[in-house]
């Protein structure tokens, strides 16, 4: 293969200057002609996140793909910028996406009962907003109530690959 | 089990400063401060476990009887504060009571097939736990905009034209659509044309504030645009005024005017 | 000076997390205490740039401060970037736009309170970056939260001249 630029830097500033995660396809896809293998782009990502080592950025796979982003311990520098408060979520909020994420796909129903509350409606809507949770599919009970389950997007949010990455229950809760 | 082990975080809230770890044995505490520890719970089932806890009990072996009156305490304490009862409490009191009653006066019919009444709360009450822990570990998981940071979208030299989304105004009418249906926000039928002149002028000055900090009254206005320009202008900066955005202020009688912006 | 993380890798992150370019005040404002110099941020800033010659990328000086950005000669492949976002296009992201321009000046908590669930950060920052919205100023209530108003090259692009060749809502209602 020969580009007019290297591999390796074109994948580094596909990286960089795209808003989403890319997946080996989508990169394999910036290429008219002279595709590369995904093996190739995959082995091209793991020299460059080598490289990057001394580096304040890496690349990481999460579910929905590639991307570049700022490690871990930088936050009391970059949190001051973009004036954006990293949010903190509620219990309320994180229990019942939890209950969402372990035990998808849930009905509102499920969640209720678990927690022993009602479900505030608008944590829903504020989890499908974020596209952290989307409907899947309806219940064939009375009511037909929604399915909930959650999406790449809240993976990719919280650094993961697959559901199977979550924190595993631990043993003592286990009866 | 012991659910002791597990008391990672208890309710632990600060109020005027000071750090209040546990419910108060007396009500030597601001209303307020109950307030907040009350809504430290998320349901009857966060506030049993916080109970059971506190006791240090088993949860496999809830002493049924203690637990519910200190259950039951807790809810008349409520009350007494006058606080909206969720149903949700008073249904796992009332549950706590049928299972104290059962326990108490032992129905001898089903006797053989009925299993501990306490068996299905238990149940449930470590299926909450195991939740709770389990929300408190994704809350610790590195996410973004807290411990990583998304790379923001780096310039590239490149033309971005063909990065806009495509739409149109019709979308953008069935949007508005769903807004209105959604909220009511315009029911007044205030908002004609001539308002959202106004709204586009507010906006305008209120660039040109921030830009300049302060501007003369007078260069907001321009001549060309005739007697409605001068209106549409008066009425963006009289309203900007009034939503507190912009201050106006006049040295002395008389002498020139100036709009400023709010923070200097 | 000394930091938990190198003043190097803090002003790299900071550049690459940074949605605006940084001036030099603004780098010196991400730190607390020990504010590095604006002399051994510039030099520092040199330095970096040195580094990245074997990269794709590298720092600008732009008018309102650094950036990084991708070099020139990759636009074969980072054109056909960032074609689609899910977020772009959504109800959310024309509903956001909608109450922007309708309701302008308006803060997030505005058009959280019309939408009745948060805004997506992000979709604001794609208004934003799109240059269809703009920050106009503070409002000064707790938090001072930004104003924000639709620009010139939103109504261009809508072929407006003016927000009030907006539909106006009460033909709409009729509908």
């Amino acid at each position: 293969m020969s580009y007019s630029k290297p591999l390796n830097l074109i994948i580094e500033g596909a990286l960089l200057a795209s808003n989403d995660p890319l997946s080996l396809q989508d990169i394999a896809n910036l290429f008219d002609k002279d595709k590369p293998s995904k093996n190739e782009i995959q082995k091209t990502i793991d020299v460059l996140n080598d490289n990057y080592k001394n580096h304040s950025f890496e690349i990481v796979h999460v579910a929905s793909g590639f991307r570049m982003q700022v490690r871990k311990g930088y936050d009391d520098w970059i949190s001051k910028l973009n004036k954006q408060s990293s949010t903190r979520y509620s219990k309320a909020f994180l229990e019942t996406l939890v209950i969402i994420a372990y035990k998808q796909p849930v009905t509102r129903g499920d969640i209720e009962e678990i927690r022993g509350v009602s479900v505030n409606p608008q944590i829903i809507r504020n989890l499908i907003e974020f596209e952290w949770v989307k409907v899947v599919g309806h219940k064939e009970t009375p009511g037909k109530p929604e399915l909930l389950a959650t999406t790449k997007k809240f993976l990719d949010y919280f650094n993961l690959k697959s559901l199977s990455d979550l924190p595993p229950p631990s043993e003592l809760e286990v009866l | 089990m012991n659910t002791s082990n597990t008391n990672s975080n208890d309710t632990s809230i600060v109020f005027n400063g000071k750090t209040i770890t546990d419910i108060p044995e007396d009500l030597f505490i601001p209303p307020e401060a109950l307030r907040v520890i009350i809504e430290q719970f998320e349901g009857p089932l966060d506030l049993l476990l916080y109970l059971i806890k506190k006791q240090n009990i088993d949860v496999v072996d809830i002493p049924i009887l203690p637990i519910t009156n200190q259950y039951v305490e807790y809810i008349n304490m409520m009350q007494e504060m006058q606080f909206e009862l969720a149903s949700d409490y008073l249904v796992m009191a009332s549950t706590l009571a049928e299972i104290k009653s059962r326990m108490l006066v032992p129905n001898e019919e089903d006797e053989e097939d009925e299993e501990d009444p306490r068996a299905n709360l238990i149940k449930r009450l470590m299926e909450y736990q195991k939740y709770k822990n389990l929300s408190e570990k994704l809350d610790e998981i590195p996410r973004l905009n807290r411990d990583t940071f998304i790379i923001s979208r780096i310039f590239a030299n490149i033309e971005k034209k063909d990065t806009m989304p495509t739409i149109d105004l019709g979308e953008l009418e069935i949007a508005f659509q769903e807004v209105l249906k959604r909220a009511e926000i315009f029911a007044s039928h205030e908002i004609q044309s001539e308002a959202l002149s106004v709204r586009e002028r507010m906006s305008f000055i209120l660039d040109i504030i921030n830009k300049n900090e302060t501007i003369k009254f007078i260069d907001c206005f321009t001549y060309q645009e005739g007697r409605m320009g001068a209106i549409v202008t008066f009425l963006a900066i009289l309203e900007l005024a009034k939503e507190g955005l912009i201050d106006i202020v006049q040295n002395q009688d008389y002498s020139m005017i100036y709009l400023q912006s709010v923070i200097l």
